[in-house]
Parts: C-alpha cells; structure tokens; sequence
C-alpha cells in the first residue's frame, strides 16, 4: 500500500526495513515511521499518516459556523485554544467582526498558558524519547495539571475547553482566580523551569546525544516550509506574535527565542525558554488586563460574506493557518487547517537519513508532534 | 507589494485582485508551475497549499509568504473533466506533501510529483471526500 | 559423595533460588515503589501492606498468560533462550560468600567463576535476540552484547586492582583483607570503574540501551511473554543482585563495618543500599546513545583501568602487599 | 565552565529532593476531586415554579446542538411544554452550545462526572421523566 523504495546501502550490505509505529513507545500517537536502516543507522525514512484522520474539514462543512468552534479543540488536542483563536481570527476577519479588548487579552493570556502546556508535554515526551524512567516526563506533568485546574477553572473543561466564540469569549476568568495565577507563574513557575532545565539541558548525558545531533542551517529549515521553535533554533527570529501581530501581543514585552546552533540540544533550550518568556507574559498580561466586554453579539446563524480569508498565527508548534471560505451561507464553504508539525512532518525524510536511530528520535522529539494536527 | 513580484505575476497572465482580504492572483493553468518557479527564485516562501471545490472547476490555492508577514495568494482552476495540474514540490519540498493531501480529498492528479498516493485516507482508499459531490451520512442514535 | 555434601548441595541451591526469587520479588516492589515516590506517585498500593503482595500476583498473572511463540521464530532456541539467560545467572550465586563461611561452595577462586558465568549472559541475550526473527529483539541482542561485551573487560581489569592488593581470588580472603580499610579507600579509581562497568552489566539506566524502550519497544525481551519474561526478568535481577554484591564485596568491606563487629546484616545493607542507588540513577538519567556507550568503554573507562592496574601493583611494590 | 559531572549531581538531588516531598496524585476511586463550578459534566434540567420542566420546547439547543445529541418531543397538549427531553450522552461532547443556546435557562451541566456504564443504551437519558427533575436519578430511558 505504502510506496517505499529501498536504496542500496552504503557498502552494498542488505538493509533493513523497521516499521517505527504505529504503536511504538515512542511516536507520540499513531504515527508509522518506515525506516530504511543500515545496521542502527536510517537510510531511508518515510513517515505514513492518516491512523487518526477523522476528517474534521469535511465535518465543517457540514456545521454552522459556531458549531465548528467544537472540531477545532479536537484538531491539536496538546495546543486546543491556538486552535480555537486561529479559526476565531479567520471567520472574524472574513464577517468583519470586531472583537472587545479584554476578550483578546483573555484569549491571548489562555493561548500562552497553552503555550506552556503544550511545551511541557514537548518536554515529557522528549525525556521520555531519551530514555528517562520517566521521571521529569511526571514532573512536567505534575505542572501541567496545576494549569489544568485553571483551565477548568475559567472555561469549565481540562482537556477540550470550547471557550472562544466567535466575537469574544465565553465565560470571563474570575477575578479571585489572578491572583494564584499570577503567584503560580510568577513564583512556583520559573523554579519549576530550572528543575526542568536542570533534568534536561543541565544534564551531561543528554548534552552529549543531543549537542550537535541534527543540525541544520536556517536557509535549510526555510526551504523545506519548517515553522516555529524547530526553525528559531536554527537562528531566525520567525514569529508571527511579532511579525504580525494579533490579540494582545502588539502591546507585550516578550523576546523571540532564538538559538544560533540549530542542533537538537538547541531546540530544546529554545523550547525551554519559551516557557519562561510566555509565563512571563502571562504575568504581564493578568497585571495589564482591561475592563469591558468579553464578547459582542453575534447572530446565531451567521452568514459571513461570500469569499475566502487565510490567517496565520504562531502555534506552540508553528505557524498554524487557517483558510476558511463562504458562500454566504449558515456553514462554511472550505475550512482548512495548515497544520505547522505536517509541513515540518514533511521535512523529515530529508532530513533524518544518516543519522543513528537513536538519534532520529531525538531530531524527530525536536518537531514536537501532536498527531491530531497532522490527521485533523 | 513589490515590483518585481507583481512584474513576474502579470508576465506570467496573472489576474491581480487586492481588494480582498489578502492579494490574490488567479493564473491559467498552464502558467503554473513556471509562475512558481518564478516567484519561488524571487524569494517567496511557501505556506500552504491546498483547494476549493468549484462543483465545474477545483481552485487551487497556493498561499505565498512576501514577508514573515505578509501573504499572497496565488491560484488557479482546474477543469472537473481532466483535474490535472503541475507539481509544485520541485520548487517548494514542503508541497510534496500538501499535494499528496490535495490530491487524497480533492482528486486533482499532481503531474511529476515523485511520490503521489494517498496520505490521509488508507492506501486503498476510492473516494475524493472533500469535493462537494461527497455527502456525509448520519450515524443513527 | 557423602550424604552430607548431598543434603548440603540441594538445601544450599533451593536455598539459593529462594533468596534469587525473594531479592527479585521485593526488589521489584520496592524499585516501583522508590521510583513512585521518586517521580511523587505512590506506587503498588493495593495488594497487601503498601502493594507488598502485587508482584506474587503478577508472578501468578504471568504463569496464567499464554505462552507465544512467532510464527517465524527458531522455536527451538526461542524456547531454550530463557534457560540460557537464567542457568548461568543462577550457577553465578554458588559462590557468593554471603557471611564468613556461609557460601554454598567458598572457592578459592571465586570471584574468577562468577565472572565466567556473568560473561554467559551476552551470549543468551544474543541468541534470543536472534531466535525472535524480530527486528526489534535483534537491534537489542546485538546491543546488549556489543555492550557487555566491550564493559567486560574495564570490569575485570578494576576487579584485578583487587585480586592484586588482596592476592587472592577467593572472595572470602578478598572480604577478610578489608577487616581494617576498605578497598574503596585504598582504589577509589577502581571502584569508580567497576561501578560504571558493573551498572552496564546489569542493563541499568543510562546504559539500558538493549532494553532501549523509546527505541527498540523492549529490545531482546519483546517477543517474550507469561513466564519465559519472567525467567528473563528473573536473570537480569540475578544479575543486578550479583552485580549489587560484587561492588560491596570487593569495595565496600564485605560483611565488615569499622568500629563494629562484622555480620552479614552489614553486606545485606550494602546490597540493597547499592540497588537503591541503580534505581535512583535510573529513576533519574536518560540513557546513552549506543555509540557514546562503547567509546565511554574503550576510550575512557579501559585506559583508566589500566592505569588504575599500574597504579595498584606499583603501590603494592613500593608499600609491600601486607600494608597496601 | 561547570565541572563534568555537576548536572549529573544535580539531577540526582532534585530526584531525591521530591522522593521527600511527597506524593501528589490523588487516590481517585476512595479520593474525590470536587471539579471547578463552571465544569462542564452531564446535562439536567432545571425545575420552573410549578415543578415541571423549565423547558419550553423552542427547539433552539437542538439546532444548536453540532453532534445531535438531543431529542426533543412537544406535549400533545401544550405546545410549549416537552414530552420527552432526550441526551444522547454517548454521543455527547459536552461542548455547552445547547446551555449557551438556551434562552429560558433550562438546562444546565451537573458536577455530576461519574456514570460509567457498560452499555451505551443507558447512557441516553430522559430529562423531563419523573423525578429527574427532583434529582432523584434520571430513568433509563
């Protein structure tokens, strides 16, 4: 079914076929990797998708507008509420609807907490890649959940929050629950971060498999269509938070990380600070937060304009985009996701061959894979 | 926009439209793959690829990045009767991919592309899902 | 053979397999349950006092689970690939003194044939990672012995800085010479080798690549399930106990304490202090990558032993054997 | 420069630190977590003045409702007043649209979040049968 064509080997011996999935310990899901190796070295990758492809954008098609709002939790179910405010930002751009302030700080303050959540399955999956017991993969988790509880908190789901509309928000954050969030990000937060950094950076033996395991230049990353952490690690200073700002983001003080060795050990340090920039925002962010309304009334059965729009925002993973056509009807014409990690996906038989098998997992933690996003 | 972008855009027959949300440039089939070619050596990046269901015609639209941020699209019709088009995946590698996926829900045949089968939906897979044509059955209680 | 040395033999091997069964039960508990709090779970908690009794009822889970063989396995070596791990992990606890004169048989060369039948080990892994046909179990037989094969010999050459000092193989001589200072004190280069080498031995974490989970599923054992994993499990904690007694034996004093008298609690202690600490490594590191681990040997860890073997005989000439 | 080795101490004293600290998971099946007030959980329906369903059978959370999860039957006697009020909760996905869609403020989530069952027909529910509304159970339908 799969076309995979062997090469020869390198010294004319026979290789190897190992199929790395679809239940794998390591492939973050469902994903199939077919590898060609020499010995413990891949000659040939070629990564098969599809296990969890439930066809969201046909289902589109067949909602009404707000009810799409549903499908897009579902799409990346680590990074749900980027997810949510890519669709939000197309459909309101093409009804031209203005959204209230503090509904965009809102949305922008969740987003960053999902920032650090999404990372910190990055970071329990990477650990648990290299062959930790397990233990800072629980740690990451242990953090996690405390952001959960949050997330309930406000939008009364952990895992599939449903909280933007189109318009504005849902529900508004309570105004007792800043203040703990605010202590937790502020405080607790950044001594979780050196725990974090200490069990993975700081760590001899994972400098050693990662320091220049798989580096790649930027003009490379660029070429092949690789977005987000993966490509600043390479050196480019690519975010969309700053190239073109949305939400709340044009009034933050936040630095792009970027990284200038592009190997694996580089996107890690990138991802991790990451998590410490985006707390930082969110302590900016709740100190800032405006009065007013979180949503504007928007007609049940919305009927956007006849045409199309495409918006791009930056993901924990990359730059996600979100094309969304209509005929001037109650649903959508198109509803299209450009999923960040199926173009980065997409890179990976170019760029893992040669490399140990050990060490394709490694390159392949460094892209960050959430299988829903790639099947959608 | 910049000159020579919107140069290589009407030499190559583009209709150019910016008075929508982003500029749009609707070009013959044929000029295609060269228009790419073209754009991509002036430094266009690629961002994503993917379609629209005309019921007569599949539109094709190619989102091109000007800037980090900026973008532009590019498009083109593919009659329903012979829904072939030229690979874009020589010009930007990350299409290979994004054509594999037009091809798997849409049913446009990518002609050169080097590795052209199903992505999304298994390998023996018959149906276009995507074209308008498909219609989705209700699962009973 | 008298009757004595027969009623001798049976008691001391059931004996044996009994405390080999007994240290991988608890052991198993107590790693799951070190590791739980390690990572602030609680581990076991249901079967018995603190899930004390979840592993006899994995064990019983395991008898019950029916017994695969793949299709294109070498059948007959599938099935003899778990003796092959278990005999000589078990044959290895004959000679381990375990208190002065408590040993089934107290060789003079004792130390020489329990690392001859510890070298077995590779040699089953290997065989089951072939007999498989799977290529998961392949990648991780051909590890396991590239790894305990190249750790060996850093191994056997810190042990000789020991059998120097002590001129003797024998364990309870080696123990007996370390009544005033231990060897720890006297070869601390040594000891710093053998436990690195001994932690490779043993395919703990960081250098549990032919189990390599994130990538080789569970390397030579995957194909194995119900009670050939259990025998496999069974040899490879054999190993971890003779591994854990060996580094205090040679080491760590043995059965003596300074300042107290001597008692087999003392060893007890150490070996479960020493398989505390693998666990601990374990609950924390990440593992090497395959290369990494043999130029660690070959590059780092032979050359040292080497030195650490000059470095001892010259002390022992210019000190004397008696004060060294 | 750090001494070789120094992240390696590290790591093992962070391990050991927690080992201290305690566990932190919660003992789920003797341990109740009490879910946040805004949790979204199992649908009920809330009472009017007379006791009776504060439903009156619009309609507008079953149009609103993406994944047709409710049902709803209109009173042979009284046009504003449900018969049967159906969840389908199997299928539901507890997105909340039908309670924001709500203009009586009928329905509402329940803290409710344990109802594992083993087949799927008793996860259909009635939320206008008697005593549901007294919150004495909702019936099997």
């Amino acid at each position: 079914m799969v076309n995979f064509e062997r090469t020869d080997a390198p010294g004319g011996t026979e290789t190897l076929l190992l199929n790395v999935g679809p239940q794998h310990p390591s492939t973050h899901g469902v994903l199939h990797f077919m590898l060609e190796m020499a010995g413990e070295r891949v000659v040939n990758a070629k990564p098969v998708i599809g296990y969890l492809h439930r066809g969201i954008e046909k289902l589109a098609e067949d909602r009404t507008w707000q009810q799409v709002m549903v499908l897009t939790d579902r799409q990346d179910y680590v990074a749900q509420f980027s997810n949510e405010w890519a669709y939000c930002r197309a459909v309101e751009r093409l009804a031209g609807i203005e959204v209230p302030e503090r509904a965009e700080w809102l949305r922008t303050l969740m987003c960053e907490l999902n920032r650090i959540t999404s990372h910190l399955i990055w970071y329990a999956g990477v650990t648990m890649d290299i062959g930790t017991l397990g233990t800072p993969f629980i740690y990451a988790w242990e953090t996690r959940e405390r952001i959960f509880d949050f997330f309930e908190a406000v939008t009364g789901a952990r895992i599939m929050p449903n909280w933007m509309r189109i318009g504005g928000v849902r529900t508004d954050i309570d105004a007792g629950l800043l203040a703990p969030m605010r202590a937790f990000l502020a405080d607790d937060f950044p001594k979780e971060c050196d725990v974090f950094e200490a069990l993975l950076t700081g760590n001899e033996i994972v400098v050693s498999r990662m320091k220049g395991v798989g580096v790649y230049t930027a003009e490379e990353c660029i070429h092949l269509g690789i977005t987000g952490p993966f490509l600043r690690a390479s050196g480019p200073a690519r975010d969309l938070r700053r190239d073109a700002p949305y939400g709340a983001y044009d009034k933050l003080d936040f630095e792009v990380c970027t990284d200038d060795v592009g190997d694996s050990l580089a996107r890690c340090r990138v991802r991790l600070r990451e998590l410490r920039e985006s707390a930082r925002m969110c302590v900016q962010l709740i100190d800032r937060m405006p009065e007013g309304e979180i949503a504007v009334k928007v007609p049940r059965a919305l009927k956007p304009p006849a045409g199309d729009c495409y918006v791009r925002t930056e993901s924990p993973r990359g730059e996600l985009g979100v094309f969304v056509a209509s005929d001037g009807s109650a649903k959508p014409y198109r509803y299209r996701v450009r999923s960040p990690i199926f173009y980065n996906l997409s890179a990976m038989p170019r760029l893992l061959p040669g490399h140990l098998l050990a060490d394709m997992l490694v390159i392949f933690g460094g892209i960050d894979t959430s299988m829903g996003e790639i099947d959608r | 926009m910049r000159a020579d972008v919107l140069d290589a855009l009407v030499r190559h027959g583009a209709v150019l439209d910016v008075s929508g949300f982003d500029p749009r440039a609707d070009v013959p089939l044929a000029a295609w793959a060269a228009l790419h070619a073209e754009l991509a050596y002036l430094g266009l990046e690629f961002s994503d690829i993917t379609a629209l269901d005309r019921i007569e015609s599949v539109e094709l639209v190619c989102w091109l990045l000007l800037s980090p941020g900026e973008q532009l699209s590019v498009r083109t019709s593919c009659p329903d009767e012979r829904l072939v088009a030229p690979t874009l995946s020589f010009v930007y590698p990350p299409a290979e991919y994004g054509e594999r996926e037009v091809y798997d829900l849409f049913g446009v045949v990518f002609e050169g592309h080097p590795d052209l089968s199903r992505i999304l939906q298994p390998g023996d897979a018959t149906i276009f899902p995507l074209r308008r044509s498909f219609e989705l059955t209700e699962t009973p209680w | 053979m008298s009757a004595a040395l027969w009623v001798h033999t049976v008691v001391g091997l059931v004996a044996l397999l009994a405390l080999l069964a007994g240290v991988t039960l608890v052991g198993v508990w107590w790693e799951r349950k070190f590791i739980g709090h390690l990572q602030r779970r609680r581990g076991p908690l249901h079967h018995g006092w603190h899930g004390l009794l979840q592993l006899p009822a994995d064990m019983i889970k395991m008898v019950g689970k029916e017994d695969t063989v793949p299709a294109a396995a070498d059948r007959l070596l599938f099935q003899f690939g778990p003796v092959a791990a278990i005999v000589p992990a078990y044959a290895a606890l004959v000679a381990l003194t375990f208190a002065p004169g408590v040993a089934l048989v107290d060789m003079s060369h004792g130390l020489l044939y329990v690392f001859a039948f510890e070298t077995m080990l590779p040699l089953a892994f290997a065989l089951i990672g072939w007999s498989c046909a799977n290529k998961f179990t392949l990648l991780g037989g051909l590890r396991a012995a590239a790894q305990l094969i190249s750790y060996e010999i850093p191994m056997l050459l810190a042990a000789l800085g020991v059998v120097l000092a002590a001129q003797s193989m024998g364990l309870t001589t080696i123990i007996n010479a370390q009544t005033g200072v231990w060897y720890i004190v006297k070869q601390p280069l040594g000891f710093a080798i053998f436990s690195i080498a001994m932690l490779a031995e043993m395919n703990r974490s960081p250098f549990d690549l032919p189990e390599a989970e994130s990538e080789l599923v569970a390397g030579y054992m995957t194909e194995y399930s119900g009670m050939k994993f259990g025998f496999v499990q069974l040899a490879e904690y054999s190993v971890l106990l003779v591994g854990s007694y060996l580094i205090a034996a040679l080491f760590l004093g043995g059965w003596n304490m300074p300042f107290l008298p001597a008692s087999w609690l003392w060893l007890a202690l150490k070996i479960v202090l020493l398989m505390t600490a693998t666990m601990w490594i374990r609950g924390t590191f990440p593992r090497l990558r395959v290369d990494t681990l043999t130029q660690l040997s070959w590059k780092w860890l032979l050359p040292a032993a080497l030195l650490n073997i000059m470095l001892v005989a010259a002390l022992a000439l210019a000190l004397g054997p008696k004060l060294y | 420069m750090a001494v070789y080795g120094s992240g390696l101490a590290k790591g093992l004293g962070i391990t050991m630190r927690r080992l201290f600290r305690g566990p932190v998971t919660e003992l789920y099946p003797y341990e109740h977590k009490h879910p946040a007030p805004t949790s979204r959980t199992f649908l009920v329906m809330s009472a009017n003045e007379e006791g009776g369903p504060a439903c009156r059978a619009c309609n507008t959370c079953i149009v609103g409702c993406p994944d047709h999860v409710l049902r709803l039957e209109k009173h042979p006697d009284d046009n504003r007043r449900p018969l049967e009020f159906v969840v389908n909760s199997g299928r539901c996905t507890f997105c909340g649209l039908c309670v924001e869609s709500c203009p009586y403020d009928a329905l509402h989530f329940s803290q409710d979040y344990e109802r594992a069952t083993y087949d799927r027909a008793s996860l259909i529910y009635n939320l206008v049968h008697e005593g549901a509304l007294t919150g004495e159970g909702d019936e099997v339908r």
